[in-house]
Formats: C-alpha cells, structure tokens, sequence
C-alpha cells in the first residue's frame, strides 16, 4: 500500500531538502562576518535611529484590505487545475468554472458597493 | 524699480507714519535700499505691503565683521503688479540680536529666518520654530560669521612633513591673503 | 578560472584528436590531455567569487551632483546592466555595493555609516567623486571624507566622474572580488582608527568619530 | 496616546504659525481610533530626490502632519565663497543646484557684473541664453525620467537621459565637461562655440519637440498617470504667493510670474516666447508646465541661434577678463593683466547687489556684497527649491501617502540648492 504514496513521499523530502539548502545556503556559502556592529540588527528606517516600538498596532483598514485581497486573488489558484486540464474534462469544467467566477463576482460587486475597498 | 525720488517718497511717507523708523536711503546700481531701526521691521514691511509689495522674495543674513553693528538681515521685497523691488536692511549687534520675526505675516520667512538663526545667531523673536536648520541640532557655534574658522584639513604633505618642511597652510590660522581690508 | 589562450598553429591536429575522441579511439596521454583542456577545474571560493563579481547590486545611494552621473550609469549611454550591475536597490539589506555619490555632510555621515553597517555581508563600497574621496571642492568644516569613518575599496576621481570613469571603478572592483576579495582598504573591517594622521590625532578637530565606543561590540 | 517617543517629541514643535488660512495643528487634535504612526520618509530614500529628511506623522495611510528636515548635504558653500577670489567662486556655486549649473554662474556673473557695471557683448548674451535654455531642458528631463520613475512609468527615464545626453553632449562640445562646466565667465563666456556646435544644436532642436510629444503620449492618456496627478494636492495661488514660491508651482496656480518677461535680463527681450500657466495648481497642471516649457526653450534656442550677431564672445575690459593667450607672446601689458588677474583677481568696488534670474526651478537670486577687495565679503544665493520647499507641507496635509510621493516628485526638490 506504501508503494502508491513513493512518489508524494519522495517529492516531499526533495522539496524539504532543497527550501533547508536555500534558507541555510548563506551561512554555508557566505564569509563569515568577523565584526558585527550594534546597528547591523537595528530596522532599516531610511538611515535613522528607528523609534517605531515592537508593540506598534497597524490601523483596521490595512487588514482589511489584506483579507480581501486574500478573498479574490485564492480565487485564480482554484481556476489553475481546471485550465491545466480544460480539453479532457470538456464544456462541463468550463461551465463550472463560470459559476465559480459569478459567485465571486456578485461578492465581489456587494464589497465594492459597500465602499470596503476605497480607504476610509 | 522705485527711482531715487521715489525711494525719497516712500521713505518721507515712512517717517510720517512713525519718526525715527528709517535710518537711511541709499540708490546703488538703480536699485532702492532701506535702512530701518531693527525693532520696527514688522511695522515696514506691513507698509511697504500696502504701497504694493506684496511678495518678499528673499530674507537673508549678513556679517559685517569689522564694523559695528555687526550682524545685518535684509528683506528682498517684490512689487509683481508693476514690477518693482525695494530691499529693507537692518543691523543688529552681536550681543542683542534680536529681531523680531516676520513669519506670522510672510510665512516664506520661517525657513529662512530659521536658516539665518542657525548660520548667524541672529534671534527671531516670536518665530513659531526656531530650530537650526543646516547644521545638525547639537552643533555649537555660528558657522558663517566672519571669525568662525573655515575648518577643513590642512593638506598633509607626508613625505615633507617627513623631512622637516612644513608646507601645510594653517587651516585656522587665517591665511593672510584672505584678510579683508576693511 | 584561468582561461588558456592556445596557438591556432595546431588547429588541424586538435581537430582530428576531436574527431577520433567522439569515435571513441582516443586513449592514453591524449585522451588524458583532452580532458583536461576540456574541463574546468576551480575551488568553491572561486565559483562564489565569480558570480558575485558579475552580478552586484548597488544601493541607490544618491547625495549630490555625482547621483545624477549614477543614474546616467543606467540609462542607454553607459549601461552597467552589461556587467550585471543594474539592479539599484533602495534598501541596504538587498544590496551590496555601496556607490557614495556625493558630498557627505558631517550631519550625513552617521548615516551613511549606518547603511553600510546595515548591509550585509559580503557588501563593498565605491566613493564615487573627489567630494566623498576627498572634500574634494569644499575643504571646510562641512564635509566629511568617506574614508574618515568607513572602509572604501575603490575611489572614482572626478567631478563629477564621467559614467564611464565610474563603470570603470565598478570593473575594477569586480576583478578585485574575482582575483583576491580578502584585498582592500587594510583589511576590510579593522579598518577604523588606522587613518594615517601625521602628528597627534588632536590636530584635527574636524575629524569626526562617529561611531562612540558603546556603538560597536566584537562579535 | 501616541507612540511618539520624547525624542519625536522634541523635533515635533508647532510648525506654521496660524496665518492666512493655513491652521496650526499640534498632533494631540487628532483623536481618532488609529494609532498615529511617526516615521522617517529620511534621508536615504529612493523617492525623495535627494537626502530631504521628511518626519511624517501618519494615521493609516493618510498623511496627518509633515515637517521637512534638511541639512544633510549641507556643503558649506557660501562660506567657501567667502575664502576665494571672485573668478574662483564660479566652480563652487556651480555645485550648489546641481541641475541648473549654468543658473547659478549666470546669477552670480549677473551680480558681479552689476557690481563692476562691466557691459557684456551682445554675442556673449546670445551664447548664455543659448546655454540656459538648454541646461533648463536639461533639468527638465531629469526632472520627467526621476518623476515617472516615482509614479511608475519606468521606460520614460531611459528616454529622458538619452536626450539628456544629447543636451550633455552639446555642453562637452562648447566648453569640455558634461556637468558643472563653468562656462558662464565674468564678462561673458569662456570661449567661443566650435565649429560644428551650431548644427549639432539645431538637429538637437528639430528632435527635442518630437521627442517631448513622445514623452507626452506616453503619459497623458496613461489612466494611472491621470489618477495620481489629476486633482492632488492642489494649492491656492494666494497660499503659494505668501509661501514665497516662484517657477513652474507658482505658474501652475495660474499666476504667469516670469522674471525672462517681467525683468528681460542677458537679451531676452529680443526672442519671443510664450509662458505656459496651469489653471488649478494641482498635480497635474505642475506636470503640463514643466512640459510645456521645453517647447519654448527650443523655440528661444532656434531663435538665439538665427540671431547669432558677430563680435567678442567676452567684455575687453583687461581689468577684468584674462586677455587671450595668444597675446601673451607678444605684449608686455597682456602678460602683466594676466599675471595680475590669475594671482590675485579683480577688484570689485564696494556695494551689495541681488540679482534675480528665472531657473527650471523657479527665482535664483544671487546677493553678492563686496568690500573692495578681491574676495566676495557675503554670497548668497536665494535658492527656489529652499523656498518652495515649504509649501510640501501645506500640499500634503490630509492627504495619502502615495500623493505625497508624486507631489514630491512635482515640488521637483534640488537638495543640493536647498541645503547649500
């Protein structure tokens, strides 16, 4: 029964492997800084000392500009599959994918009414 | 440009609305100059607004240095209806400088005024912000007084400083060329 | 990474061993020689090298005049992206090549220095134009030489330098970082505190110090 | 309430006082839900031309309160100017706005000049309007390639800085650098233009408008040009006149100030031009003037080179201007003039004089004061973008932080001119 998951397996590992390689590939490749200063670990703010505390709380609108971005742009990702195999799975997937779009579109068309979109 | 009668003029009207305001008058490459007593800047401009001058182009700061008083701010006013330009000067000396602040009638003078406070020490009184403008906040001195040391590195000739041979201009000692005769 | 020139004399013959290798019927000290011509042979450090000196990302690092001579480095005239070098960053973590185009102001130089502690390694820097190898024009209580407080490793004279004189430090820098990276302005970072002052340091009033001792902490 | 620390605090004083419209608002008025957020637009940003500091106050996106902060590339010039000999100030104002070189030579030889009552030849007057009209396009370009940049139309700094070269070209030709070139000489120009210059010119002139009507297809009917530039951030001319702000921002608000028409000074008068005024003083109209000009300045080019008149390229005032070299072989008061200028220059009678000309930026006053000696007592140079700076703050209040940068981007800030 495990032979029919080897392959997700395998991919799994390779693909472990190589995100690790990326993320550690600086250490392992880069020189070795021999003197760290205390500015190196500072946040960057165009060159000045940075007085923005840890505890900042960003304003309401930009989460909600976040999630609705997140809501319309899953929206592409569901189509990839259907588009990928558009000729086997004939005018049926086509029509289903146009329901799809629809449905999101009247959200879509209700958000923007409701004036979610433009910055308050 | 207000011709040297008119300057007579405007200066004559000037003393009527308030005596001992002008100090002097001079006409110098046809272009009219004003000297008034520091502490009625205010007052002047005002007037010379009314008579006309409605754009105060420039505010900048002098240094008079061998002569009293030493600090001097001129006021570069502009007539754009029949194009005309007048300068209004004053001199205050290094010890009372004060002058009162014209920014809350010429808002274009905030950063210039701000500009002269931080190169010539002259004080605006009744400015909203008197910051140093160029020079970092905590720098001591008024860099662009005649006396202050132009500063810099002397040039370093190592291979005669090597040997003896001190070619190096004293940066702070003043060069003599540069002293102006006064 | 060294490339061998070879004399065209022995064309004719290198072509025949070509064609008997690709048959197959090639062995012993030729089959040998054939290989080792063909194949490239270099260290880590080498391969590293390499690729960082052809693809340097410099950080838009514009003061004065020399900035507007830095974007005509990436206009149609002289065009560094021939060399790898086009893509102008803003933020110093994504970069590393530091190009100081400008006068520094002594109220600039900490923050100059800053950005360049923000850098990451392996971060260069260019002091492009007399004002930030030298003062250059203004010798007076304003401004700052970049080697005052940072470690430059290659000074682009001019004012401002022609595009090309600057694409020709950028070159210099890149063989630089190919042939040996460990050379530079006194070995890179212990750099500080060896300006050569000629009597004591306290002759220069001027000389700024701008990172205080509470500032840096050995790692 | 708000995060800003005493550190924030101290730089945070009351700015404009309360005077014609413009209000003083302290941060403590606005109570609001949002956290306010004070951050560093500083001094190493891609966007604000230059190393302007801008020490924003931001509730969200909207833009609350905005305090420029200057002074970092400070250079000290006008003191310099103050330890060197009348003709070897020219290089060092030349690098005070590093865009409209020719500008500041020509402002302070104005001045001198005024001083000395030294009369200029009609030929030399032909060549400096020739090579200010030029220099002006050439501000112009940077000025369109870095805002496009800002806004998002990358392709157009490519296109600018061609025709940047170009112009850059025809500078290397007449007097040998592509920048800061000093040709602008008390008395007049430093030399004659060569031979092929006048051509060269002209197949300049007959590009150029092709290529601005380029630019300008490119960005008019661009919906994302039009969104961020029509209706931003206008201001009123009235706020603009007590605000002190001259050139292009002033004309914008449809006030047609142009020192080349209102005080004609180097010959302008002889040419016929036209001053492009905006309407609403918003983005947008910014942008269209700017445009506009670099038509008018080829046509004042084409006509200054038609009208080229004969004559000395430099007054002959020997008290004044270094005699030509050749004549140092040969005559024995040539050689001591030059020997007398080049040691230690001309002397200038005392006086104090502000002379105003019209740059891409707006007024550049030169006052020059001279005690009689060979060194200028006091230059200063009343630089547009120093003033113009100003009127950021009263543009962007309440405003977004994307306008902010295209508004900056309009203000077309030099630091170089502001900080001196």
């Amino acid at each position: 029964m495990l032979r029919s998951y080897l392959p997700a397996i395998v991919f799994l590992v390779i693909g472990g492997i190589i995100g690790l390689l990326f993320t550690y590939a600086n250490t392992l490749l880069g020189p070795k800084p021999r003197k760290t200063v205390k500015a190196t670990y500072e946040p960057y703010e165009s060159g000045m000392p940075s007085e923005v505390k840890r505890t900042f709380r960003f304003g309401i609108s930009f989460y909600m500009i976040a999630m609705l971005f997140i809501l319309f742009d899953i929206e592409v990702i569901f189509l990839f599959p259907i588009a990928v195999q558009l000729r086997e799975f004939g005018t049926f997937a086509m029509w289903e994918a146009v329901t799809f779009i629809g449905l999101l579109a009247i959200a879509f068309v209700y958000v923007w009414r409701r004036g979610a979109l433009s910055w308050r | 440009m207000p011709d040297a009668t008119g300057l007579e003029l405007l200066a004559g009207e000037l003393r009527d609305a308030d005596p001992d305001c002008v100090l002097d008058t001079l006409y110098f490459r046809d272009k009219a100059r004003i000297a008034i007593r520091p502490d009625r800047v205010r007052e002047v401009l005002q007037f010379l607004r009314g008579k006309g001058f409605t754009f105060l182009a420039s505010v900048h700061g002098l240094d008079y240095y061998p002569e009293e008083p030493r600090l001097g701010v001129q006021y570069e006013l502009l007539n754009m209806h029949d194009v005309d330009r007048i300068t209004v000067t004053l001199r205050v000396p290094i010890d009372a400088p004060e002058v009162p602040s014209v920014t809350p009638d010429w808002p274009t003078a905030n950063h210039q005024e701000r500009e002269i406070f931080d190169m010539f020490g002259v004080i605006f009184t009744g400015h909203p912000d008197l910051r140093r403008i160029l020079m970092p906040e905590d720098y001591e001195g008024h860099p662009q007084r005649r006396d202050f040391p132009i500063g810099g590195e002397p040039v370093l000739f190592t291979h005669q400083q090597a040997h003896g041979v001190d070619y190096t201009v004293g940066v702070d000692r003043i060069h003599p060329g540069s002293r102006t005769p006064s | 990474m060294e490339v061998i020139r070879q004399d065209p004399s022995d064309f004719r013959a290198r072509g025949i061993r070509a064609r008997d290798a690709l048959r197959g019927d090639l062995e012993g000290a030729d089959l040998e020689k054939y290989v080792e011509e063909r194949v490239l042979t270099t260290t880590l450090d080498k391969a590293l090298n390499w690729a960082r000196g052809n693809a340097i990302f410099p950080a838009t690092f514009g003061l004065a005049c020399c900035a507007i001579e830095m974007m005509t480095l990436v206009a149609g005239h002289v065009d560094i992206a021939r060399f790898g070098a086009e893509a102008f960053r803003g933020s110093p973590r994504q970069s590393d090549l530091m190009i100081i185009s400008g006068r520094i102001s002594i109220k600039m130089a900490p923050i100059v220095r800053r950005i360049y502690d923000q850098m990451l390694e392996p971060k260069w820097a260019i002091a492009m134009g007399a004002c930030s190898s030298s003062m250059g024009v203004f010798n007076n209580y304003a401004i700052v030489p970049a080697d005052k407080f940072m470690p430059v490793d290659v000074h682009v004279p001019g004012c401002p330098p022609r595009p090309e004189a600057v694409m020709h430090g950028i070159l210099k820098l890149r063989q630089m970082i190919q042939d040996d990276p460990a050379m530079g302005w006194r070995d890179r970072y212990e750099a500080r505190g060896t300006e050569e002052v000629v009597g004591d340091p306290a002759a220069f009033p001027t000389a700024v110090n701008v990172l205080g001792p509470e500032d840096t902490e050995r790692a | 309430m708000s995060s800003v620390s005493e550190y924030r605090q101290s730089e945070q004083a009351v700015d404009v006082a309360e005077a014609g419209g413009i209000v003083a608002q302290t941060l403590t008025e606005w109570g609001g839900d949002e956290e306010l957020l004070t951050i560093n637009l500083g001094p190493h940003h891609p966007a604000t031309h230059g190393v302007l500091r801008l020490l924003t106050t931001l509730e969200g996106e909207v833009i609350r309160d905005i305090k420029p902060i200057i002074g970092y590339v400070h250079t000290g010039i006008e003191k310099t100017a103050e330890q060197k000999s009348y003709w070897k100030v020219i290089p060092v104002i030349e690098r005070m706005d590093y865009l409209a070189y020719y500008f500041n030579a020509m402002a302070y030889c104005g001045a001198v000049e005024t001083l000395l009552e030294l009369e200029v030849p009609k030929r030399a007057q032909y060549l400096r309007v020739i090579h200010l009209e030029l220099c002006r396009i050439m501000s112009h370009m940077v000025w369109l390639g870095t805002s496009a940049l800002d806004v998002g139309a990358m392709s157009l700094l490519f296109y600018c800085f061609r025709e940047r070269d170009n112009i850059l070209d025809l500078f290397e030709m007449s007097s040998g650098q592509r920048m800061h070139t000093r040709y602008i000489q008390v008395g007049g120009v430093m030399e004659d233009i060569p031979k092929g210059f006048e051509e060269k010119c002209r197949a300049f002139c007959k590009r150029m408008p092709k290529a601005a009507d380029d630019f300008n297809a490119l960005l008019t009917r661009n919906e994302i040009f039009l969104n961020r530039m029509r209706n931003v951030t206008p201001l009123d001319e009235k706020t603009l006149l007590e605000l002190g702000v001259t050139g292009p921002l002033l004309r914008a608000a449809g006030n047609p100030w142009d020192l080349r028409k209102a005080q004609p000074y180097s010959s302008y008068d002889d040419f016929d031009f036209k001053i492009p005024v905006g309407t609403k003083g918003d983005n947008w109209d910014r942008y269209a003037v700017r445009w506009a000009e670099i038509y008018e300045s080829v046509k004042i080019i084409e006509q200054a080179l038609d009208g080229l008149p004969e004559g000395p390229h430099i007054a002959d005032d020997r008290k004044v201007v270094l005699p030509p070299r050749h004549e140092l072989a040969t005559s024995m008061e040539a050689l001591i003039h030059h020997f007398k200028l080049v040691t230690e220059g001309f002397r200038v009678p005392p006086g104090e004089v502000y002379y105003p000309i019209e740059g891409p930026r707006g007024e550049y006053g030169c006052f020059v004061r001279s005690d009689g000696s060979s060194k200028p007592a006091r230059v200063h140079m009343r630089d547009p973008s120093f003033v113009n700076l100003q009127a950021l703050a009263p543009m962007v209040r309440d405003s977004y932080l994307a306008d902010l940068i295209a508004t900056l981007a309009m203000l077309d800030p030099i630091l170089g001119g502001i900080d001196r």
